[in-house]
């Protein structure tokens, strides 16, 4: 294998997610229950047998930088490998000058530092397993200045929107990327996902600030097409991207159907998250539970229907909960009725009786919000 | 506060025999229970919630597995700078050749220069095989308080059982007067648990002396203690209130995790200032299908359930069909109920497989049903 | 011994050091060539039994962080214990709105969780050692609301322009706390270490933000001082702290007196801090060492004489340094001359043959700088 | 990639008796070496740095302080999720007995259920008294693209030392067509080093059957590698050039310590790209009192110099007072030589003292005094 470094970057510009971004990145955002979004990616590495891996991370660094730790649930060498978290100094998440190119540009010296002679960029906003090591034989073998890996998709026209997309020739070189602006619905979508050497990466963000303040590293690459040798990889399994409070939710309740979630889940690739050391979940008498993912640490004395349960939940007597995802230690109080619902952290559903939302428009309930 | 001032001794050299095919390839310490946890967790996060730094782990029976499972001890913590889990087995030395471990007093003996290393100045010696959760350094305040050589946790049994366990006669003060090993008649209810904390130096010395005796047993119960209460040394007993349990036979195994049933049960396992720490499998979350029917249970991570589970523990990775039905039992890590299957009142242990239909177990049967191998389906 | 948390904080407005700080914050400066600043107070409170230490960084916290990791060099369970690092937006040092007590409110919620009753408060710009278990106990026993630890010292008058005194009466009951304006030889220096209730100190956080935005929590004790059991506590031993330049290169330099060391340093009280796994140094035939501390990985072939020398450090043949604190992996190159100099991390003495500053106002190489 | 598709087994389990006093009471890899490591962290660093996840360690001898030293993987890193560096001392089974390792190849088999608990594809066996650094990660490479069913390290010795090693003759191809323990007449001069990396299926066949063999050995290089070119199996010879040092003597010990004050030694312990990790000790910074004469010397942290140092390698902790002199020495961890003392061509055992004005050593030596005890100063 090359031996390549990898950066798990989402501090780009073009992801906003209304609702639970106000407390943590997306990188921090629970995912299935027992998972952060950040997880995906910082695994792919890990497996791949990465074990430099920069995360650049923005404003609100706290929950991000306490799940990430010092690598070692990832089952990175603390001595010879390194989770290295490099913070951005420019937080505000809506100011437009707050590209990647910019994080790059503030920690260029820890990136100077690497001894690898690749790097792997891969985004801290999207779900997918693959192995980078193959990425990384391809790439060199294919003698390509960059690859990047695409998903084939044929929902392009109303999914995807806050994605760029891939236009390829058919020996699978890129000839631009743009942004997808719902114009057809089979697409490649770009993955956000590159290879290439180290000094290229360097010279490409140094380029990217010369042309603009507000280029991304997307951005110069499709300036570059058409000088150097942009190569597209496709992949295949489970992929989701989180761009948007809707495809949070859907991501999410996507992967209860076991079928699917094989797609994302093999044996031989472990997907790390920190471990909370709850104990199991007990199930009382009263409970009901069907098609749903329950994380440890549960009381459940209600009924669950096709939701995600996260960690330390309780859903007393008589409580129904359908179609939504409660995030750790709520409360779903007795007799309650939650349904297409997001239940952020600590949140308490005990006064109100029913908190139903249309199917097509999810509702979301505040972290700790008391209602 | 110095720290160190106390180190822990687990005595996890017991093969635990009657616990059958369990304990073929493992040591007792090492068995599944509660659904995530061994048994040697509770011990060691013990230690760790009292703050304790440096743990020993007295190996001797097919080890490997306990060996490897407690020297990772960033599972309870125990991996900062000073701290640490070691496995002590049976060594050869420039003066001795290889040997098994005598008695419990023995295998400290043996490692007395390990303890002398750290130069405590107490030391806590530990059963690696029984489930509770305490605070050893409110034990270690009182030992201190009573100025005492040594301490002596105690449980109160019910006194008709109290036969079957090593009783400490108390005075009124709470000093131990006498020391029967399961009395014919007692006189006290208050039962050893197998926990001490001594003063290092004394217990170093008695233990220098106790090596060269040829007529001990080298136990801690039958030659340590009874020469300390000889000697008018001064040993309490510290009472223990709490959820306890020895689990020796498959019935106890049983047991234990079916008291986790109980709505308010004892052991609490869910309070967050006193976690039971264990290792951190790497598996998919639990997956409840559309045919699952789940009352009464202690399910963990892992699982994937599609068939009925009444009042049942399922261990990490256990998966039951659609069909299939499980009651009044455990189901050790990874073991499979294929559909339609029926597992009543038994004990199914890691990985084994129930195949299509099968039937194991009984609900009049007296005792559990161990499963320790595949049982094939019907088709 | 009664449970307590701790809290390093060095958000204070007061402690603004210049040179140095741009990189990196107080805590995160290197001491004694392989310490930095925040190990003594950490290694203090892990020494002490508090293994729950909250650490409040502000700007700049990538140094801060790694440094810290989980806290296990620091023999914290990383269980049971937790060395947790929180952050506070408002990151302009400059900002005089910046104070401690705005950190605190900013993560109050993190503050409100702990289940222990007491908290140790001690800042992350002070070198000395104590046992505050022993200070806990002190506390409890003398029934007092706050106990405050001071320093008696008898040069009050062109040193310490930057720190709090107090003004004790016979009863070492504090009567009022304000800065120091060098008026007198003779004072109490106010070690910015306090012992309280949790729940008073999360009352004292309240009551200075309703009383000033620019309150800190040293002026919301001064307040209260006539209303409340102040109780000062005497500190023996070695006691630096670091506001300025100055006493950063004063309290280094003091440190090479072995006499002086013993007076910080004691056996049963390790002083943790995060190894680099450097090898030993190596002294070449030419080399001439006197009267200075040494750190690991050095290669030195030149003299030293009444210096520190960080890790990694070359002195080159012929190259003369003294009086001088030398960073990590800086070079002094060959037949240069380095005298009463703080010489940053990985600067390069290569090109100019003198650098010398008059002992009474000690120059500064900066990071990096080849000169 | 998978992960862990080798894993390392590391042979510590020797006396290493012409140590005389020094492994009294530790065996040979918990040696210390290079001022602050101990043989050990070697083989240890280069699996961390070749990216291997899990390490076997065979303890046997004196093994305390050794187990208790390797327990702690954190300090090579590895002890992240599915890593670790487990003790693997002699153990009680089900159907046998505790019994001592009869050989090298012995301790692999005993421990086959550990190995086969990891799934391997790749075994690399190594020995844990040897000084050197080298990337396992090529030579499994060149294990693979060899397509190799055994591959063994070597390395070029001069012809005239190479009857005291085990060479391996090869064709042009680098494929081992003879091995010859310690030939008379050599026929080449690779040395094997003792690293081999093995097929897993393949070695567990030959161990299995190796464990009953009445006649064999039970040793890597007596039967198993034999064995093998007996049975036709490829076997590569992977060429090592770098430092290498098996310190078997106090004078080989003292030669290694002395090769790291040339000035462009080749075992570069300064090199960031191949880091050699060991304990983290906590102690003072390295302190250079105002009558230090230092020329020529490795000095590590926790040392107070006020003498005179030449030409020598001082430890964690050790001390030279005003006015004493240490020439073509060793000074081991916590060694104090107290003011006037002279110690000349001499290695000093951990924590002993050098009374005032004593005279240890002496230029002229053949070998090297070992000074294991404390010496009396001249008033």
């Amino acid at each position: 294998m090359y031996s390549a470094f990898g950066i798990v970057n989402s501090t780009g510009k073009r992801i906003w997610v209304d609702g639970l971004e106000v407390y943590r990145p997306i990188g921090a955002f629970s995912f299935m229950g027992r998972y952060r979004v950040i997880d995906f990616p910082i695994s792919n590495m890990s497996n791949s047998g990465i074990d430099r891996i920069q995360v650049y991370v923005g404003k609100n660094p706290r929950s991000l930088t306490d799940h990430l730790g010092t690598g070692r649930h990832y089952n990175i060498n603390s001595k010879r490998g390194r989770l290295h978290v490099l913070f951005s100094a420019n937080t505000d998440e809506h100011d437009i000058y707050n590209t990647d190119v910019s994080s790059y540009l503030e920690n260029m010296e820890y990136i100077e530092r690497m001894h690898n002679p690749y790097v792997v960029i891969a985004p801290g906003y999207m779900i997918y397993t693959t192995d980078y090591s193959e990425l990384i034989d391809n790439h060199v073998k294919s003698g390509a200045d960059i690859t990047m890996m695409y998903h084939s998709v044929d929902n392009a026209k109303d999914t995807y929107l806050n994605c760029n997309i891939l236009n390829l020739n058919k020996q699978k070189g890129v000839l631009s990327i743009e942004q997808n602006n719902g114009s057809a619905k089979s697409r490649a979508i770009s993955m956000d996902t590159y290879v290439m050497k180290k000094e290229l990466f360097i010279e490409l963000v140094q380029k990217a600030k010369n042309t603009s303040s507000l280029y991304t590293l997307a951005d110069i690459i499709n300036d570059e097409c058409s000088e150097r040798d942009v190569h597209g990889v496709a992949h295949h399994g489970f992929f989701a991207t989180i761009t948007d409070f809707r495809s949070y939710y859907d991501a999410n309740l996507s992967l209860i159907d076991f079928k699917t979630a094989i797609d994302l889940f093999h044996d031989d690739w472990p997907i790390y998250t920190k471990t909370n050391d709850s104990c199991p979940t007990q199930y009382f008498e009263t409970a009901s539970v069907k098609n749903s993912i329950v994380s440890n640490g549960c009381l459940i004395e209600g009924t669950v229907e096709h939701s995600i349960i996260g960690r330390g939940v309780m859903v007393k007597k008589g409580a129904v909960v359908r179609n939504s995802i409660v995030l750790a230690n709520s409360i779903i109080g007795a007799n309650t009725h939650v349904e297409n619902q997001v239940v952020d952290k600590r949140a308490q559903i005990q006064h109100v009786k029913e908190v139903i939302s249309a199917p097509e428009k999810p509702g979301y309930i505040k972290r700790g919000d008391v209602i | 506060m110095k720290q160190n001032s106390m180190l822990a001794m687990i005595l996890a050299g017991g093969r635990g025999s009657r616990l059958h095919d369990l304990t073929n390839k493992m040591a007792k310490p090492a068995v599944a229970y509660g659904g995530k946890y061994r048994i040697i967790d509770f011990p060691l996060s013990n230690c760790a919630n009292s703050g304790i730094d440096v743990v020993g782990v007295l190996t001797q029976y097919e080890s490997v597995l306990l060996n490897s499972y407690v020297a990772a001890g960033r599972r309870w913590g125990l991996d900062a700078k000073d701290s640490g889990v070691f496995v002590l087995p049976p060594r050869e030395k420039a003066d001795a050749n290889l040997n098994v471990y005598r008695g419990t007093a023995d295998s400290i003996s043996q490692n007395i220069d390990f303890i002398d290393s750290y130069a405590p100045e107490y030391v806590l010696i530990l059963s690696g095989d029984h489930i509770y959760k305490m605070n050893y350094s409110k034990m270690l305040a009182e030992h201190k308080a009573n100025n005492a050589d040594a301490t002596i946790a105690v449980i109160e049994v019910p006194i008709k059982e109290a036969s079957r366990f090593g009783i400490m006669n108390t005075n009124e003060t709470g000093r131990i007067v006498e020391f029967e090993e399961k009395p014919e008649h007692p006189k006290s209810n208050l039962a050893s648990m197998g926990i001490y904390i001594f003063n290092w130096k004394q217990l170093r010395k008695m233990l220098v002396a106790d090596m060269k005796s040829s007529d001990s047993s080298h136990d801690f119960g039958k030659d340590i203690i009874p020469a300390l209460l000889d000697n008018d040394k001064t040993l309490y007993a510290y009472k223990f209130k709490g959820y306890w349990k020895d689990v020796g036979t498959i019935d106890s195994l049983w047991e234990a995790n079916m008291d986790l049933l109980n709505n308010n049960n004892e052991l609490d396992l869910n309070d967050p200032t006193w976690k039971i720490y264990t290792e951190d499998v790497t598996t998919l979350p639990q997956y409840v299908g559309p045919d699952a029917n789940i009352g009464c249970a202690f399910i963990t991570q892992g699982c994937i359930i599609d068939g009925e589970i009444k009042n049942s523990v399922l261990f990490t990775g256990a998966k039951v069909k659609s069909g299939a039905r499980v009651i009044d039992s455990v189901l050790m890590p990874g073991a499979v109920v294929e559909s339609g299957a029926m597992v009543t009142r038994a004990l199914v242990a890691d990985g084994v497989k129930i195949g299509k239909g099968a039937v194991v177990g009984s609900p009049d049967s007296e005792n559990i049903a161990l499963i320790a191998k595949h049982i094939k389906g019907v088709e």
